[in-house]
Formats: structure tokens, sequence, C-alpha cells
């Protein structure tokens, strides 16, 4: 199985928020530098090693510290400048040419070069989790300290794109002379931020880089960031002002934050939906796939389990972020549709069909007793299990199902991360061939306008429609607690926030 | 000189909720240089008169009656178990001169020196290094003696010994019951002793009563109700008990159990178990009381015999 | 010390050894005892079967059972405690990091469940018919049944939100700020563990009180405060110290809720989290640690209890 | 003391003390009835899922709806007949295992007793919430695994207590009197030993029983516990939990429910407790 793209999978449902900073300039008064802001999180991040990045605030927290030659744009749109001020893709010579800013260097006064660069490429590549997502990636080349070239072999935009992705960070060439572990111990990066202390776990402490590349930024001159798992804690915290905001709120609490003092995304490019394994019965047979998706009332379940934060699915892959053009299909409901796909399967009534779900949270599990509430309604019998989120992925893994419950986030700004994972776990552990999403990726990659990503992805949305690898359920909400304190919050789709334009008023 | 009167004594001990009355109408008297020994079965209750009398009932009984006499003076009671009754934590010395000093007052080394005095007095040998030790590093007959030397410490008038001698060998009994007639000489102490051996009752006390099912059913001079028991239950007891002196009989357990506290009447209550009963043993039996040296016994078949003989 | 006293004292050293034993086993079978695959967890959820055999292998866990369980003997006898798995982070250093919490909660703990154990015990012990004995036992077994996620969230939302006088979780940076927000923590898990603790002791108490020695001492005119100081509390000790070496055991337990509930970087948190990602390194090392804290707190009561009575020689 | 004052001490002693067990044994009795007629008793069917969700109680709802608007008083009814069973097996089960080990081990001494002491020393000395964990995770969530795990772990006290008491009781003089009477040491042991040890055992039992429901609610507030979607009172709390503040109902309820059966229960065990000092 290749592997391209990634996306973080969040069945855990632990969500923090990912993605990278911007370099658009504010529209305020940027004088309002200092001070010091406490977010709250409910995981923390996977450690410094970006081949190691599992949990959204990684990659979210990782290019503070080491900024990667690109980052992408507040709306999600395109690629800004990051460490490299301009960059070209050749089509023909399939290469990529960064130009890096005049007078870069790490947090320690080192020069930062293009050797730098070419060092850190190489790692990512060499990743043992990540590299393949480097796969059309040959080698560099760097002509002087200033350009690096990346050559290719083809002419991938998505690998621009993701080279504006958190785990795309740029370290020193050999680490410094340092081991890896030692290095990731205590990172040394170009990014707005320094780590001035780091207890996993508990708190991460980043502070100002004064050799950072944009005198003006960042403007906080700290930022605190607390693990904070259970979430009465959490909103004890935000409320007592122990904390000045919660990154990704359990939406079970929404009705406890005033309603100024919530930034909501509304829908994240999430899809939560039920996963099928379709390599045993029932879920082989693409008419019990069908009833299943017509059993489910996506308003219904909106509302029933995210207590309307969320918006029913309308196709099978994130909204909105580039590439999203929607399915141009609809998922129906209806009852007696539903039970007359049943009757045409070859499901027996009063045979048990598993619905697991994640125990961890009571959200998942209520979600699982709707969904359960709805196929029973057309006579599948499901039998709910509560399982360790971990022996879930292992289930899912190993193909020990009938159905799941879960959710995919997309962490970058294209839809083509989410193709990547769908690829890699055979169509979210469906195990169905995944020749079509894979082909349609090809196209996708190489993609230059709009009308080609769009046409590719369409594809790609029809053949999830009619042959329903996993049923979209909806597109659910996150919820950023914020007090007044904190200005310059802006959450993407994908729920990055560039850190470095936080202020605290 | 009574130095101790209890009349109608009446004990209950409280088991699932109810309350059962488990000692029932039990006077007695002792006086100066007197010894009254109570002697029965185990569970007669013997035990709980003491402790009634002493006012150390055990959780869950409770005096619901009757009235206990003290002189001037106090009371003070020699275990059975010198091994449980001992304060394990506490060396002997400790523990003896705290309650001289409570009862007597003065300095630290004066109480450790009559704690010695006391010692010595009952017969330990070596006490200076004794008062060191702590209970459980002492032979069981130096700890009788040291609870011996407790109670004593107390100044008491009247001693009450519950089977104080039930734990040691023949020898070292016969020791200890020397050791409590001296102070009951020398004491002049009352000493209520009590006992399931017969023979034990026999060797020192002047005055007999005989405890059956939280009653006493026969009272009197030692020498007449061991010698001439009027009592089936009595005339039982000392017939159970193989006599060293008299002639080698076979011997005779007493068939049967005592009864349950949960079952006592006013009728005789060792009719069950005594074979000479009839119509008149089923009504209320007379009650006797060891208050004075006649020889009565509550049996009304006795009555009747002594009557139709006379 | 007598000869016998230092023989009693090496034969409970003895017996500690195959309990050790018996935990260093399950402590290296927990791998092979939880579901959930840590090299799949690690490699990602977009790993490839290759790549998590490839971390397998990383991770030593292709090894034979014996082999890893030998391994880790032999790193455990250098004192090494090996690296999470997630953060490559020394155990040593996370164990000294979170250690701290932990153990000022288990004091805070055992000092407010002691404080507010040992009046009610002797309350019930010495006066069970009273009026305040009766009230404080019901209160008791109110109290026992309230979860202790629920104390300590109302004394956080109600105690410390609305006066602002205390933290409603954190750790703190200095001693002061610690020892605050130490306050509601220690007294959710002393509530909590208290209740038992006082029953348990009233009991124990009670025992002492109907024992043959307290009788005599009674007999003997030694009532009041004295038989309670020198003959009642002496000889309840040694079932004190047991009970309260049992206590410090379910402490640590009450530790893993009350580090959660409050948001503490505690031992117990980190076992959490260490178990639900699978860093079985971190899961075993706390495993080990929770388990020789408890092994050594029953050895040092049992010990202490040996050396108050003064009858212990030989068993 | 005069008999009078002593009297009336001891009659209001004894009354204060029946009033509590008597309210106790109604509270349980409520309670069991309540469980066996759940069906008859509850206003709507506990699974039926309404987007009518959080309401405050009502004439509709008495004590409102949950988050997937279902009728907290026809789930709390249902959870009784689940928590009830729950309480009696997950303390049960263990006290007749550590009863019998307890017993076994404490009554023939030597190498068995050996054996029993160091499983015990070796369960003491594991941290429970790991041993929960595996276990519950091996077993997966439900029923079946809570069982398990409260047995596997619970023996241990019951086991200890018993052999405690029947190697005390052994000693004593009316056990060798038995034997010299040419008893059975099974008879020796149920006749006179046991029936010795077992009331401290219910005594903590009761407590047990509570502890149970506790340790349910705890389990759940970490997401294990019984079967998803059965209605569960320590489920009931742990997944309110997050709403405590918001909608105080949700928890309060099922949160009173177990505290009344938990205390009743206990209250029951004075009357053990009672009878303890007494004999």
């Amino acid at each position: 199985m290749r592997i391209k793209i990634t996306a973080c999978l969040l069945l855990a449902m632990t969500l923090a928020a990912g993605g990278c900073g911007t370099a658009e300039p504010p529209a305020d008064d940027p004088s309002g530098r200092g001070g010091s802001l406490t977010i709250l999180r409910a995981a923390d991040i996977d450690g410094w090693d970006p081949d190691k990045a599992i949990q959204l605030a990684t990659f979210q927290t990782l290019p503070q510290v080491m900024e990667g030659l690109v980052r992408p744009s507040l709306d999600g749109a395109s690629i800004q400048p990051g460490l490299a001020e301009k960059w070209t893709l050749d089509a023909r010579a399939k290469t990529i040419t960064f130009t890096l800013r005049k007078g870069l260097t790490f947090s320690d006064g080192t020069p930062l070069t293009s050797k730098d660069a070419a060092f850190s490429v190489g790692l990512w590549r060499k990743g043992l989790s990540m590299g393949t997502l480097y796969g059309a990636i040959t080698g560099t080349a760097t002509p002087d300290d200033r350009t690096l070239v990346i050559k290719m072999k083809k002419a991938s935009t998505f690998t621009l794109a993701w080279l504006g992705n958190g785990s795309s960070i740029v370290v020193p060439k050999d680490f410094g002379g340092k081991s890896r572990a030692d290095f990731f111990t205590k990172p040394v990066g170009a990014g707005p931020f320094v780590v001035s202390s780091y207890q996993p776990g508990q708190r991460l402490v980043l502070e100002r880089n004064s050799r950072y590349h944009d005198p003006a930024r960042p403007y906080l001159d700290r930022l605190v960031y607390d693990v904070v798992a259970d979430p009465n804690q959490q909103l004890l915290r935000y409320q007592s002002r122990q904390a000045d905001a919660i990154e990704a709120v359990p939406l079970d609490l929404a009705a406890q934050i005033p309603e100024e003092e919530r930034v909501l995304v509304h829908p994240s490019a999430t899809i939560h939906g039920i996963f099928v394994n379709a390599t045993k019965a029932p879920g082989d047979d693409i008419h019990f796939r069908r009833a299943v998706s017509l059993a489910i009332d996506r308003a219904r379940y909106a509302q029933a389990v995210f207590g309307g934060l969320a918006a029913p699915a309308t196709g099978g892959l994130p909204p909105r972020v580039q590439g999203s053009v929607g399915c141009g299909c609809t998922y129906e409901t209806g009852i007696d549709k539903a039970k007359a796909e049943l009757a045409k399967s070859s499901y027996r009534p009063g045979t048990k069909v598993e619905l697991v779900v994640d125990a961890t949270t009571p959200f998942s599990t209520r979600a699982g007793e709707t969904a359960a509430a709805q196929l029973r309604a057309i006579g599948i019998d499901v039998d709910l299990q509560k399982l360790e989120v971990q022996v879930l992925v292992d289930r899912q893994a190993k193909g020990a199902y009938h159905l799941s419950l879960g959710e995919v986030g997309s962490v970058s700004p294209t839809v083509g991360d989410i193709f990547g994972l769908i690829v890699a776990t055979g169509g979210l552990y469906s195990g169905l061939p995944m020749k079509t999403i894979e082909d349609a990726f090809d196209r996708l990659e190489v993609a230059r306008t709009d009308e080609e990503r769009g046409a590719a992805v369409r594809v790609a949305e029809t053949w999830i429609h009619d042959n329903l690898p996993y049923i979209p359920t909806a597109f659910p909400d996150r919820l950023f607690a914020v007090s007044p304190k904190v200005k310059g919050l802006k959450v993407t789709p994908f729920l990055s926030y560039p850190a470095d334009l936080l202020q605290a008023g | 000189m009574t130095l101790l009167a209890v009349d109608e004594l009446r004990v209950s001990v409280r088991r699932r909720g109810t309350e059962l009355t488990v000692l029932d109408g039990v006077s007695f008297a002792v006086g100066a240089g007197q010894c009254l020994g109570i002697v029965g079965e185990s569970g007669c209750g013997k035990s709980l008169t003491l402790r009634a009398t002493m006012g150390l009932l055990p959780p869950g009984a409770t005096r619901t009656g009757g009235d206990i006499r003290v002189g001037r003076s106090g009371l003070a009671m020699v275990f059975q178990d010198s091994h449980a009754s001992l304060d394990p934590t506490m060396r002997v010395g400790t523990f003896l001169a705290d309650v001289v000093r409570r009862r007597r007052g003065g300095t630290r080394a004066a109480a450790r020196r009559q704690a010695a005095e006391l010692l010595a007095a009952v017969g330990v040998p070596d006490p200076d290094l004794r008062l060191r030790a702590y209970p459980h590093e002492l032979s069981g007959g130096t700890r009788q003696r040291v609870s011996i030397a407790l109670a004593l410490a107390t100044d008491p008038r009247v001693l009450l010994c519950d089977e104080p001698t039930t734990a040691l060998d023949v020898t070292l009994q016969a020791e200890i019951l020397r050791l409590l007639d001296t102070a009951r000489a020398e004491r002049g102490l009352g000493v209520v002793l009590v006992s399931h051996d017969v023979a034990v009752i026999r060797q020192v006390a002047d005055v007999v009563a005989v405890m059956y099912a939280g009653q006493i059913v026969e009272a009197g001079p030692a020498a007449d109700v061991l010698d001439r028991p009027q009592h089936p239950y009595t005339r039982a007891l000392i017939g159970a008990v193989p006599s060293l002196d008299g002639p080698v009989g076979p011997f005779r357990p007493i068939p049967g159990a005592p009864p349950d506290p949960a079952v006592y009447t006013p009728a005789c209550r060792f009719l069950p178990r005594c074979g000479h009963g009839d119509a008149a043993c089923r009504g209320p039996v007379p009650g006797v009381h060891a208050l004075d040296l006649r020889h009565r016994s509550s049996c009304v078949q006795h009555s009747t015999h002594h009557k139709e003989r006379t | 010390m007598s000869a016998g006293r230092l023989r009693f004292v090496a034969a409970r050293l003895v017996q500690v050894l195959p309990v050790l034993t018996a935990l260093l086993l399950i402590v290296v079978l927990l791998q092979q005892l939880m579901p959930g695959d840590p090299a799949r967890v690690m490699a990602g959820p977009r790993a490839t079967v290759e790549q998590v055999a490839q971390v397998r292998r990383d991770l030593g866990l292709d090894q034979p059972i014996f082999l890893q369980f030998w391994a880790y003997l032999t790193n455990l006898a250098e004192g090494d405690l090996g690296r999470s798995n997630r953060t490559g982070i020394p155990i040593s250093a996370i164990v000294g990091d979170r250690a701290g919490a932990t153990l000022w909660l288990m004091a805070g703990g055992l000092i407010v469940s002691t404080a507010l154990a040992a009046p009610a015990a002797l309350l019930m012990a010495l006066r069970p018919r009273s009026v305040a004995a009766r009230i404080c036992a019901r209160s008791l077994t109110i109290l026992v049944n309230c979860p202790p996620f629920w104390i300590g969230l109302m004394l956080a939302s109600v105690l410390a939100l609305r006066t602002g006088w205390l933290p409603v979780g954190g750790f703190g940076e200095t001693f002061g700020e610690r020892l605050r927000s130490m306050v509601l923590p220690s007294l959710t898990i002393g509530l909590a563990a208290m209740p038992l603790l006082a029953r348990s002791a009233a009991g124990s108490l009670r025992q002492v009180l109907a024992a043959d020695h307290v009788t005599t001492a009674r007999s003997l005119g030694i009532t009041g405060w004295p038989l309670v100081r020198r003959h009642l509390l002496r000889n309840a000790m040694p079932p004190a110290v047991t009970l309260l070496s049992v206590q410090a055991a379910a402490l640590l337990f009450g530790a893993v809720v009350v580090e959660q509930t409050f948001g503490l970087p505690g031992l117990g948190a980190e076992l959490v989290s260490a178990a639900g990602q699978r860093d079985f390194p971190v899961v075993q090392a706390l495993t080990l640690i929770f388990g020789c804290g408890i092994i050594l707190i029953n050895l040092l009561a049992d010990l202490s209890v040996a050396l108050l009575d003064p009858r212990t020689t030989w068993r | 003391m005069t008999a009078v004052t002593f009297f009336r001490a001891r009659f209001r002693a004894r009354r204060g003390g029946g009033r509590v067990r008597w309210v106790a044994v109604t509270l349980l009795a409520l309670v069991i009835l309540a469980a066996i007629f759940a069906p008859v008793l509850s206003p709507d069917d506990p699974a039926r899922q309404t987007l009518d969700q959080l309401r405050p109680p009502s004439a509709d709802h008495p004590l409102g709806t949950d988050a997937l608007g279902r009728d907290v008083l026809s789930r709390m009814l249902y959870a009784l007949r689940t928590d009830l069973l729950l309480m009696v097996f997950a303390a049960g089960l263990p006290m007749l295992a550590g009863t019998v080990i307890g017993a076994l081990a404490g009554y023939h001494g030597g190498s068995l007793d050996a054996a029993v002491r160091w499983v015990a020393d070796i369960f003491q000395a594991l941290p429970v919430y790991v041993l929960l964990i595996a276990f519950v995770f091996v077993l997966g969530p439900g029923t079946p695994s809570l069982l398990v795990a409260f047995g596997t772990l619970g023996w241990i006290v019951y086991a200890r207590l018993i052999r405690t008491e029947v190697r005390r009781v052994r000693e004593r003089d009316y056990v060798s009197a038995s034997y010299l009477l040419g008893l059975s040491h099974t008879t020796v042991l149920v006749r006179h030993v046991l029936p010795n040890s077992l009331r401290q055992s219910l005594v903590y039992l009761t407590t047990d029983m509570g502890l149970a429901l506790q340790g349910i609610a705890v389990l759940s507030f970490f997401g294990l516990g019984v079967e998803a979607g059965t209605p569960e009172l320590g489920a009931m709390v742990a997944e309110a939990q997050v709403l405590l503040r918001s909608h105080w109902w949700l928890a309060a309820f099922p949160g009173l429910m177990i505290i009344v059966i938990g205390s009743s229960v206990a209250a029951l065990a004075d009357r053990f407790n009672e009878d303890g000092e007494a004999g």
C-alpha cells in the first residue's frame, strides 16, 4: 500500500488545534506587543520529532518553534512564505526552487542556510512514519546558501502544499552535532517562539524568539500551553481565569461558555461517520451499506449527538478546504427505503451486528447510542460495544469489527490530505480496493487549476457515495473558548491558528 | 463486718435485638477475712456476677436491677487469664507504679519502690528485675502474682477473683491459692472466688454459693454445702469431680447441657437434667441468697424430702 | 534490637522477594496482557504493516518474552528504567518530574484523612451511644457513598471558583503556590478516604476497649484520658498503622482520580495517559514504582508494628 | 446512674437505632420494589431518544431528560435493576471466593496459608487501577468484565479477614473441645468457626456493596463500566459529570440514589455490628 498524504485520524476525538501560522500582517495596530497568554489543550504534543506527530497539537506547535519553508494562508486557500521568501514550481523540470530569506538565523544565533533546509528535507523523506508522504521528492540541490532545489518525480502541487504542513520543519544540519534524540529533547529552530520550558504532559512555555526574521512578531512575550485532560477542570480553570483560552472545548460544555467568548468553527474540516468493515458479512454487501446510510437521519443525528453544533454530512470528504466541491449527489434518508435495501441485502434479521465505539468519552458513547437507535429502527440488530480507544484502533486495523464510529479531521488546507488517509487505511478500514481514489488522487496531485482539482475530487466523492466504504453522517463544529483578554485568534476550518498573531489585550 | 453485699442482681444481655436476662436475683455478701466461693459450670453466670459487681460489664450487657453495697473501701479484681489481662505493651513495673501512684500519690521513684515491695510481698523473686519485664516474658505463675500485686496496689477491702488458678498447673494453683489465703489473713480482705473447680473452692472457701443458669441454687457454709449437698445439681457437680481424697468412684459427667438464656423460666432450670423432678419443680422455685451462713437450696424436692424426714 | 527482632526483620525482608519477583513478572507481562499494539499506536494511523513491523523491531517487541524480561531486568539492575516510547524522554526524568505532585497529594490526603478520622474514631469507639457519635456514623455512611470526583468538583466549583481564595486546579511553581493548590485535592482525597479509616479505627479501638487488659486497667481505677492514652492508643496503634498502610495504598488509587479531576501533574495522571497511549515503558515503570511503593509501605508498617509490640520475636 | 435514668437513656438509644434501621429497610424495600416494577412505574421507554434534550424536571419528565432526550426517571428506574444485581454480585462474589479461600487457608494453615498470603500480598502490591484497566481491557468493558475484575481484586480482604478470624477462633477452647468430641474438620469449620467469622464479613460486605456502586461509577468516569446504552446509575453520574454545573439534575438524582442505596445497606450492617458488640 502506497501512502501519499496524511491527515489526522481523530478517533479519540481528542481535538486540539492544528495547522500553522500565517505571514499575513495584522489589520489592526501592531504596537500591541508583550504580554502572556495561557491556553488549555486536552492532549499534549507527541514530542518534538516531526516523524512522531499524530496529535493535532503537534502539527500546530512544531512550526511555532521550528518554522518550515512555507506555511498555509489563514483561509487555507494558498501557500504563504515561511523561511523561504519565494519559490517557483517548474512543471517540466519537476522541481521546486526555494529562495530563503536574507540573514536567517536559528534561535541560538547560528546562521540558517540551504544546507540546513536540504538536511531537513532528507530528514522528512527518511521518516519511518511520515517518509512516504514526501514520496514524490527524489532529491535536493543547494546551488548557493539561499537557494534550495527540491527535485520530484512528478510536478506535484500537493508536495508544495504539504511542505506548509506542521511536519515539514527546518532543523540545523546534522542536528547541530547532537544525536537526533538529544536534539528533539531541546529543539532549536527559526520559528517565532523558543521553548522556554517543557514538561511533557503538563506544560509547554514558549517565549518570543528575539532572532525571528520578522521583527514585529510574535506579539506575545510568552505563550503557555497547559495540558488538562478533564473537561470540567478545563472549564474551571478558564472560568477562574487561570487560563485565557481553551482549544476545542468539548461540545457538551458549549452551553457553559458565554456567547461572546465563543469562537465557533462551523463546520470544521472533519468527517464524522460510520466506518464499515466491507470484507465480511454483512458489511460486504453494498445493499447493507446503503441501508445503513439510508437509516441515518443526518439532521436529527446532528441535533441529537452534537446539540446542533454540526452540519449534516453532504459528502464523503471534509468541507471548507481547498478542493471541497461536494458530491453533486445527496445522502438520502428514509426508513422505508432503508428497510427495502436491507431486505435486498444478505443480512438476516436477528443477526448481531457489532457497532464499536470509543469508550473514553461520554460523547462518543452517546453518538453510538444514537446511531444504534437509528439502525435498530430499520431492523438491524445492533450490538453496541464500548472499547478503549487503542483497542478500537487495533480492531479496526485488523478488520475485527462490523461497524464502528469515528472521526477524521483534516490537518492541512487541502482536501487531498484526506485522500491519502482514505487510501492508506483502505477506505477508513473498509477493506475495499481504493484504486479509484488512488487514481483520483494521482490526478489531484498534479492538478494546476481549480477545475482540474474539482474534477478529480468529484470522481472520488461519487465513488464514495456509490460504494460507501464508510458512511459520512456529520461535519462537526469546533468551539474555542476565548476570554476577552485574547486578541487576534483566527481559526481555520482545519483548526490551525497563527500563534504569532495572538495578542494579550 | 460485711464489706460487700450484692442484692437481687439482675443483668441482661442483648442478642439479635432482644434482651435476655442472664443473671436473675443473685444475692450474696462477704465479710472481712471471709472467703466466698462461687462454683458452677461454664456459662452459668459466675464471671458475669463478678464483673457486674465490679461495674465492668462487657459491651452489650447491662445491669437491669439489684443493689450493690460496698463499704468505704474498694473492690479489686484478679482475672483468670493473666496473659490477656495484662497490657502487653507495658512493662510490669510501669503499670504497677502507675497504679500505685494513682492510689497513693508520691513520686515516681517512691511508686517504683512500693511496686517492688508489692511484688516481693506476693512472692515474686528478684522483683527489681521483674519490674522491667513485659508480661509475656514472665511465667504464668509470676504473671498471676503480678495480677494479684496490681489488685493489692489499690488497697482494696474485697478481692474478686475470677478463676485465678484455672490457667495454671496444680502446683502453681496451690501456691496462688495459698497466696490469696495469706493476703486474706494478713490484710483482713474479703475474697470472692469464682471457680468451676469444686476442689479449689473446697480448699479456700468458708462460704459456698452454687450457681446454675444465672441463679444461685444452693448456698451455705462450705463444709455443709460440699459434704451435704441439698440440690441435685450440687450433688452432680461434686460427683462430676474426681476426688483424690474420697473413694475412687466412676467419673460421672452431668448429662445434657445448661439451658440457653432465651428459655430461662421461673421454674427449676435444672429440671431437664435432674431426673428426680415432678410437677412441683415446674412451678416457681424459691430464690437462694448467700447473705448469711444458713445452708439452703432452691430445690423444692429437697424441702419436701426434708419435711418428710423430720 | 534483640536477635529475635533482627530475625523477624530479616524474615520479613525475605518475604518481600517473591512478591517483588511476581510484581516484576506482571509488569513485563502487562504488555502482553493489555490489548492494543504499542507499535501500531506509535506508528500512527497511516502506517503500513511493514512500518508497524519496523517499529515493533525498534521497540524490541519481536523478541521472545523471556528475552524481553531479561532485557528489562538487566536494564533495571543498572538503574535504567528506559525511555518513553512516545517522547523519548528518560523515564527517570518523567518520574522525577511527576513524583512531586503525587507525594504532596498523598501526604496531604494522609494528613487530612487522619486528622478527620482520629477524632471521629475516638468518638465512635468511646461514646458509641451518644448522639454525636450516631450523627458522625451516619454522615460517614453518606460520605463513603459519594463518588470522589463529585466531592472534588463540588469543592472546586463551590469553594474555589466562588470565593477565588484557592486555585481550582493545577500545581503551581513555588512552594506557597503548591501549598495552596494542594488544599482542595488533599481535602477531596482525605474526605473520600476518611470514612473507612474512621470506621476501621473505631472498630479496632472498640476491640482494644473490650480486651481483658483494658478491663484490668479499669478495674484498677484507670479511666478517662489516662486509660485512652496509656492503654487504648498504645494497643490500638499496631492495627492503626496497618490500616494507615492499607490506606496509603488506597490513596494511590484515589490519587489517579483526584489528579485527573484537579489537573495535577502526578504519577497517577501520567499512568492513565501512558496506558491510554500504550507507552509501555512508562506504564511498566510506574506500575513498578507504585507496586514497590506499596510493598515498601506495607513493609514499613509491618516492621513498625512489630517494633511497637514488645512480644514480637519470631513471626 | 440510677435505674430510671439508665432505662431512659437506653430506651432512647434503642429507639434511635431502630428508627434509622427502619428507614433504611423501608428505603431499600422501596428501591427493590421500584426495580421490580420498573416497567410499570416508568413514564417512558428508557431507551427512547427524542430531541427534547437536557430538559429540566417538568410534569412530563419528573426528573428531566438527558443529553439524548431520554426520560431520566425511566432510566433511573431501569438502572436500579442493573445496579442492584451488579451490587449483589460485584460484592457477593468476592466475598464468597474470599471466604472459602480464607477459611481453608486459616483452618489448614501450612503451605496453603502461605500461598494464599503470598498471592494476597502480590495483589495488594499492585496499583489497582492498572489491574482494573488490564482486566476490563482484556475482557472488554461490560458487566462480565466488571464482575471478574471486582471478584479478582476483592476477595483478598475477605480472605484475610476470615483467615485471621478462623485462626483466632480455632485456637479458642471450644473448638479444641469440639475436636475432643470427635467432630470432623468440616463440621468444626462450618458449625463453629464460620458463623463467628461471617458476621464481620457481612459488615464488610455491606460497605463493599456501596463501594462497588462507586467503583463502577469511577470506572465509568474513565469510560469503562457497563455496556453502552444500559441504564446504570454510576454511568449516568459519570456521563452527566461534565454537565454537573449546567444541568445538575442529571447527575444529582442518580447520585442521590447511589448514596441512598449505599447508606441503606450500610445501615442494615449496623445490626450485625451491634450484635457483634453484644456477643
